[in-house]
């Protein structure tokens, strides 16, 4: 008996402990600290559902508890016959009843939400104005993503550019095997399929975006399995305010690649005779059709926050990367497609990567 | 039932001798079930096929391909093998066992008549249209799902003709009656997909 | 126990089954007669430029379906008792069957 | 005849397996391989949880990981768990209903070793070059792109398993239609039986669907087809529509005998009726309908559209309205009983609570919106072990323990049992109950590792400890098996003394033909019934006479080393020259087989009425 006793209260405490460390989530990626009207009518419906379901585990293990303490067998009942009850047809109407009644207040919200978080025609819509609803198309490719701005002509890969406060609308297919884009700070995810375009929209709000991690973005991740580098394709979203977005769209639409050091100039060189460039663009207005453009655009490189998405940006990563790719990410598609480069060929390389970006500060 | 055999005789064989003994019953119940599944089996097909109907990836369309007076033909084969193994049936209740395997034999010579027809088919789409089960998804989707219905025509048409050579010495008893009365079923239930494969394949593809 | 029942009562019972199974032997001519029927119109009815292309598929279908129905009910013998069971599990296979193609001619192309 | 069997040689013991047809042997055997599985795939838990312990480990690699998380869900699901019940249901089922066999007893092997050699297959992936790694539900788009042959060793093993697990669940059919007892109508049969006939329908209806999922995959990879290649016209997301409206279905046909054996043992140990039979039967025909209405909800991130998630997100709520009925029934069966905490008493309580964290979690799932934030993160993962383990796995333990006496004639040790049952109990909430907040922070499933400082690596650590304590759980019930075999007294009629049901009239283990004289059954547990009237045994339904038995045969064995065969040729066809003879040889001998059955008479033989009288008189329970 003692021995039960003490085994049962452990879940509770369990429970707590468990609870104190969901605190731990970071807010740049935790679903329960939203940062958008998305990921808010997602959070409120997570909340009320969550409210729901505590009352109906509250209800079972009350009586739980109560029946299983309550009409334990003691000594000297051994040979007690309880009687046989067949059932009762008002409590069992009232246990069919309570639960569709809590069903009906969840699914209300539900249905609505659901139609709302589909809202994407504007996407069609022959007078969107991109000033005020941009589209982004999203490629996801094995382990990296492409971000393609339709309205202005410039692709940027890796790292997610948006304006805050306003509906983002974005356009998302895969170029391989099926994956899906996430960002859980801002809202649910949406699968990139191989054969058809999804639609969603996002809103990125101005008011919480201290919310990002230090070096100022909000992560985003695939969550579709997709190979052995599936864990690692991860995606950085930095949501700017209008001016600050526009700013960079014409950056981007202006951007010039210009080598200024020699050594930079020399990895310059080494990019096109080491067959870099054949999948690399380095202009942001990369022109070629979405099936040629087979690696990210690393014309904003130098500014990126990540390296593949995953390392720390600096210069022995870059290098670390460009000299073994594959133990950094297993599987990746640029492994073994050029060749084995030199310390001094490297070291040209990171230089020159380093160099590439567009905005002018 | 006792395992003393009595003669039977057309007085004292059962009305329904595909289910006068326990084994028969459970066979008869095991089939219908099978036949359950089979209706899932087969409906999966052909939701596959109508989802990729229109993916001709520029090769030739169902329209272009399909002929009426093939199809007819076809089915006019299958539906008659029917008819006739609904008369083996019928003299089968009657204790008439050389008429049962006689209509049986029919059944089976209209089964292979069906299946020649659609090996020639096949190889028709194959050679004038280079409409292979590679070339599309429609390609793929269609010889799948008519050739698995090809494939339960061939496996019945091997079911019966053993049945009606293993037991051609030994006439009709308890312990095979309910083996013909099921492969019956089995034969009216590819029957059945045929039907709706010729309306949803063949007619509704030549609509288009 | 065959001893138990005389000859010519058997002999009655067995003329009466065999008229019987005359009968529906008889029904299922019929019913095969009106299969054939609703083949050709089907065929027929694509075959004729004149129809709407609207009006024939769900036309088709609807000869399929009850075509498929006579397979069942008559050579079958899906009428008969005895089929309880196999009545319901085939009529499960079939609701599973439409949700199926239900599902994919609905919603894996949009 | 029985006698025969004791003095038998290890060679002929094993032939006696590889040759019944004996419902009991044949749980036996499900048992035995179920369990290892169930190991294997344990170990593979614990392969993942060392290598999500700590964040960036390198414990595995990328493409180990996935092959290790692959294999454990699907050896767990397909080759641990099924089996597993389906032990308990061959064991007891045919018990329950009065009955002498089953209704296809050739069949019933037939289905063992076609789940077994398709395991088999699958697993030998292991040393053929790698096990499939585009997970448990090998989506189209990566499992046509997965290199090497692991996915096909997935694709061909499960379609040999799952046309055993088909003849198995037409078996159960056909056996519970037809087989019953005089008196045992469908309003008397126990919930276990009534959850077995469920399930099996969902399996009826449920694997043709995979089965189709499995052979396009299949055509992709093997023949060139092209239902899954965008280029040429095809659609992967019709694949994961067959997988799902297999999948689904398949959630409840695991779920809905474990069900049953709760409704068998609470009413045992609570020494009370079971609280609303006919609803509870009602619910469970009901979980079972609606099971093939909700699928979609594993496709909500899909982009089917607000229409199509709305509908399938209402409908797969709804399911939580008669599991709600089954949860209260089940507590107001304890409600006024008088208990006794049993080790399978304690895994049925405690199964209660458990589960329903588990269902409400998947009612938060089913909210469409919402669940653009679960799918596929931990939480998901969360959701489904509480209803797999806090349901299926309690279940199958709690039922192994309970019908132990009817399988084996021993009963397993109570003090070790409920040392297992602690230390799994803790082990599974300390692993499983943080998930749900690990998903929700934002780590997607499915992923060999993770990048510190995102406030995964507490959490994770703790979940790693909480999978240790249920492996030392599972250890302690090998000592115990083992102990037992060993050691374990022999037990006779009813060993829980509270039995209500069939299975405990007759001795444990029961003889070969079960029932001496088929029982007559006047009412819902008619074992009580009698007991109630002072009576120790049922009352027989019919004289003593001689028994009818069915004939072992090795060909079920032969026809599935056939497919077995074929198999290895169909996935190497395009690698080797002897890919095409092999599948060919293979095909003959299955057919070969099947071939022989039909064309070779078997009518069985008899167990002769004196044989039975000596019986009795010999002593021998
Ligand atoms: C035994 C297995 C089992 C069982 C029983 C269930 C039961 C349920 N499951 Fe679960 N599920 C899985 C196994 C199971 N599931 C698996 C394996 C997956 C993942 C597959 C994969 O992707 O790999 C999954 C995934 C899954 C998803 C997809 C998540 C995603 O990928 O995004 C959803 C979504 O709706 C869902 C919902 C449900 C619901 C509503 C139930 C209901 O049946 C639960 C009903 C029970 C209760 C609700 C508790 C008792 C009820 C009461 C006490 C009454 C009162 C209650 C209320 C009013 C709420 N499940
Ligand atoms: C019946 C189903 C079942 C069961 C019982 C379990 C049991 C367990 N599962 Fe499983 N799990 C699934 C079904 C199941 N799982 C499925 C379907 C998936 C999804 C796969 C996919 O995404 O495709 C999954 C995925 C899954 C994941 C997520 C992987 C990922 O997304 O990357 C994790 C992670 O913690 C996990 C952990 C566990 C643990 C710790 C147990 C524990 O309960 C296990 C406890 C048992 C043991 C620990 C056994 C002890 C073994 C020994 C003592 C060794 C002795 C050895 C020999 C003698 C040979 N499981
Ligand atoms: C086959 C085409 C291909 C070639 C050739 C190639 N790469 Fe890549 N590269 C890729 C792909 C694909 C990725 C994305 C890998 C991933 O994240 O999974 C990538 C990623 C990168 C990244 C990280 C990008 C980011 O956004 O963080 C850098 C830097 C890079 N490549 C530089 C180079 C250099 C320098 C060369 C030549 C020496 C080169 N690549 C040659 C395909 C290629
Ligand atoms: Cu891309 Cu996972
Ligand atoms: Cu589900």
């Amino acid at each position: 008996m003692r021995k039960r006793l003490t085994k049962w209260r452990l879940i509770p405490l369990l429970a707590v402990l468990t609870l104190v460390l969901a605190g731990c989530g970071e807010p740049f990626l935790s679903t329960l600290q939203p940062a958008g009207e998305v990921a808010d009518i997602q959070y409120d419906l997570m909340v009320l559902s969550t409210l729901i379901m505590v009352v109906v585990i509250a209800v079972v293990v009350v009586i739980f508890i109560y029946v299983v303490l309550r009409f334990r067998r003691r000594k000297g009942e051994e040979n007690n016959i309880p009687v046989q009850v067949e059932g009762n047809h008002k409590l069992e109407i009232i246990w069919t009843v309570i639960p569709i009644l809590l069903l009906i207040v969840l699914t209300v919200p539900v249905v609505t939400a659901t139609f709302k978080l589909a809202e994407v025609d504007a996407i069609e819509d022959e007078n969107r104005k991109p000033e005020e609803a941009i589209v982004v198309n999203v490629k996801a490719n094995l382990y990296w993503w492409e971000f393609e701005y339709p309205d202005y002509g410039i692709v940027t890969s890796q790292d997610l550019i948006v304006p805050t406060d306003e509906k983002v609308y974005f356009n998302l297919i895969s170029s391989d095997v099926k994956h899906s884009f996430w960002i859980p700070a801002i809202g649910g995810k949406m699968d990139t399929n191989t054969e058809n375009v999804n639609k969603m929209w996002l809103e990125f709000d101005s008011d919480r975006m201290d919310q990002v991690d230090p070096t100022g973005y909000f992560y985003g991740k695939c969550a579709e399995l997709c190979g052995p580098s599936h864990g690692l394709m991860d995606f950085k979203v930095k949501p700017l305010p209008r001016a600050e977005f526009d700013q960079w769209i014409s950056d981007m639409e202006g951007a010039k690649v210009v080598a200024t050091s020699d050594v930079a100039k020399q990895g310059e060189q080494l990019f096109e005779e080491k067959g870099c460039i054949a999948c690399h663009a380095v202009s942001p207005t990369d022109e070629r059709p979405a099936a040629a453009r087979t690696a990210p655009n690393l014309a904003t490189f130098g500014e990126r926050a990540r390296v593949a998405g995953i390392l720390e940006h600096n210069e022995e990563n870059v290098r670390a990367w460009l000299n073994d790719p594959e133990t950094l990410k297993p599987g990746n598609k640029m492994t073994g497609t050029y060749p084995k480069l030199s310390d001094q060929e490297l070291d040209a390389l990171t230089e020159y990567l380093m160099e590439l970006k567009v905005s002018n500060k | 039932m006792a395992h003393v055999e009595e003669k039977l005789t057309a007085e004292n064989f059962p009305a329904a001798p595909e289910k006068a003994t326990l084994e028969g019953k459970n066979k008869f119940v095991g089939f219908w079930l099978f036949l359950g599944g089979e209706t899932v089996l087969f409906a999966s097909l052909f939701a596959t096929f109508l989802a990729l109907r229109n993916s001709n990836a520029g090769g030739a369309t169902t329209q272009e391909m399909f002929e009426l007076p093939l199809t007819f033909a076809a089915t006019m084969l299958l539906l008659f093998s029917s008819i006739t193994s609904v008369y083996a049936m019928y003299h089968m209740k009657n204790y008439s066992f050389g008429k049962m395997q006689l209509w049986l034999g029919i059944t089976v010579l209209l089964g292979l008549g069906f299946l020649i027809l659609e090996i020639y088919e096949f190889y028709h789409y194959v050679h004038a249209f280079e409409f292979t089960i590679q070339s599309s998804a429609l390609g793929s989707a269609f010889y799948v799902l008519v050739g698995t219905h090809g494939l339960h025509v061939a496996f019945g048409l091997c079911w019966i003709t053993t049945l009606i050579v293993r037991n051609s010495k030994r006439g009709l008893s308890l312990y095979n009656a309910p083996k013909y009365y099921v492969a019956s079923l089995y034969w009216h239930f590819i029957d059945v997909v045929w039907v709706f494969i010729f309306t949803v394949v063949y007619l509704m593809g030549m609509v288009g | 126990m065959a001893k138990g029942h005389n000859s010519a009562t058997q002999n009655i019972d067995l003329i009466y089954r065999r008229k019987k199974n005359a009968e529906e032997m008889k029904h299922q001519v019929v019913s095969f007669a009106m299969m054939i029927f609703f083949t050709i119109v089907a065929f027929v009815a694509v075959g004729y430029e004149g129809i709407g292309e609207w009006f024939k598929v769900p036309f088709i279908l609807l000869l399929a379906v009850v075509q498929v129905i006579f397979q069942l009910y008559y050579f079958m013998h899906m009428s008969h008792k005895g089929h309880e069971a196999p009545k319901f599990f085939l009529f499960s296979g079939v609701f599973v069957a439409v949700l199926t193609v239900l599902a994919l001619v609905t919603i894996s192309w949009w | 005849m029985s006698t025969l069997t004791q003095k038998k040689g290890a060679g002929a013991v094993i032939w006696d397996y590889l040759t019944t047809v004996d419902h009991k042997k044949i749980a036996i055997l499900y048992l035995i391989a179920g369990g290892f599985f169930f190991l294997l795939g344990g170990l593979e838990a614990l392969i993942i949880r060392i290598q999500l312990a700590i964040p960036n480990n390198d414990f595995v690699t990328a493409g180990f990981y996935n092959e290790v998380m692959t294999m454990h869900g699907t050896t767990m699901i397909f080759l641990a768990a099924m089996p597993l019940l389906f032990a308990l249901m061959n064991a007891v089922v045919p018990l329950q209903i009065g009955a002498r066999d089953v209704s296809f007893p050739f069949l019933n092997s037939l289905g063992f070793w076609l789940f077994f050699f398709g395991g088999v297959f699958l697993n030998l992936s292991w040393f053929l070059g790698g096990a499939p790694d585009a997970g448990w539900t090998s989506y189209a788009s990566l499992a046509v792109e997965s290199p090497g042959h692991g996915v096909d060793f997935y694709i061909l093993g499960l379609q040999v398993s799952g046309l055993g697990t088909l003849i198995a669940g037409i078996n159960f059919l056909a056996t519970i239609i037809n087989m019953r007892a005089p008196g045992m109508t469908y309003m008397r049969m126990p919930l276990f039986t009534w959850t077995t006939f469920v399930a099996s329908a969902l399996i009826l209806f449920a694997f043709p669907a995979l089965t189709v999922g499995l052979a396009l995959l299949m055509f992709d990879r093997l023949f060139g087809t092209a239902f899954f290649d965008p280029a040429l016209g095809g659609n992967t997301v019709i694949y994961e529509h067959l997988f799902w409206i297999f999948g689904h279905p398949e959630v409840y046909i695991l779920i809905l005998p474990a069900f049953g054996v709760f409704s068998e043992i609470i009413p045992v140990f609570a020494r009370k009726r079971l609280f609303g039979y006919s609803s509870m039967v009602f619910a469970t025909v009901l979980i079972g309908f609606l099971g093939f209405m909700v699928w979609a909800h594993h496709m909500f991130t899909t982009g089917l559209g607000p229409i199509a998630n709305a509908i399938f997100a209402v409908a797969t709520m709804a399911i939580a309205v008669p599991t709600g009925i089954k949860v209260f029934n089940w507590l107001f069966t304890i409600w006024g009983g008088s208990i006794k905490f049993t080790s399978p008493m304690i895994w049925a309580v405690s199964f209660i609570p458990s589960f329903v964290m588990g269902g409400v979690t998947g009612v938060q799932l089913a909210a469409a919106p919402a669940d653009y934030q679960f799918h596929d993160t931990y939480f998901v993962v969360a959701h489904f072990h509480y209803v797999i383990i806090g349901g299926v796995v309690f279940g199958i333990l709690a039922g192994s323990i309970y019908w132990w006496p009817t399988m084996f004639g021993k009963m397993l040790d109570e003090v070790m049992n409920k040392i297992t049952f602690v230390l799994f109990f803790i082990g599974f909430h300390l692993t499983f109950f943080i998930q749900h907040f690990i998903g929700l922070n934002g780590l997607p499933r499915r992923v060999f590792t993770y990048l510190p400082g995102q406030g995964f690596d507490t959490s994770n650590f703790i979940s790693s400890i909480g999978a240790f304590l249920m492996a030392a759980g599972t250890i302690v019930l090998l000592i115990n098996i083992i102990y037992t075999s060993i050691k374990g007294e022999k037990v006779g009629t009813d060993p829980w003394g509270d039995g209500r049901t069939l299975e405990w009239a007759i001795s444990s283990p029961p003889p070969e033909y079960n029932f001496k004289q088929t029982p007559l059954i006047r009412g819902l547990d008619p074992l009580w019934i009698e007991k109630m009237e002072g009576k120790k045994e049922m009352t027989p339904a019919e004289p003593l006479a001689d028994i009818h038995m069915p004939n072992g045969s090795i060909l079920p064995f032969i026809v599935s080393l056939g497919l077995f065969i074929a198999v290895f040729g169909l996935m190497y066809r395009e690698d080797y020259g002897w890919g095409l003879p092999v599948i060919i040889v293979g095909f003959l001998i299955t057919f070969g087989a099947m071939f022989f059955r039909s064309i070779l008479d078997d009518h069985g033989y008899h167990i002769h009425k004196e044989d039975l009288i000596d019986e009795d008189k010999g002593g021998r329970a």
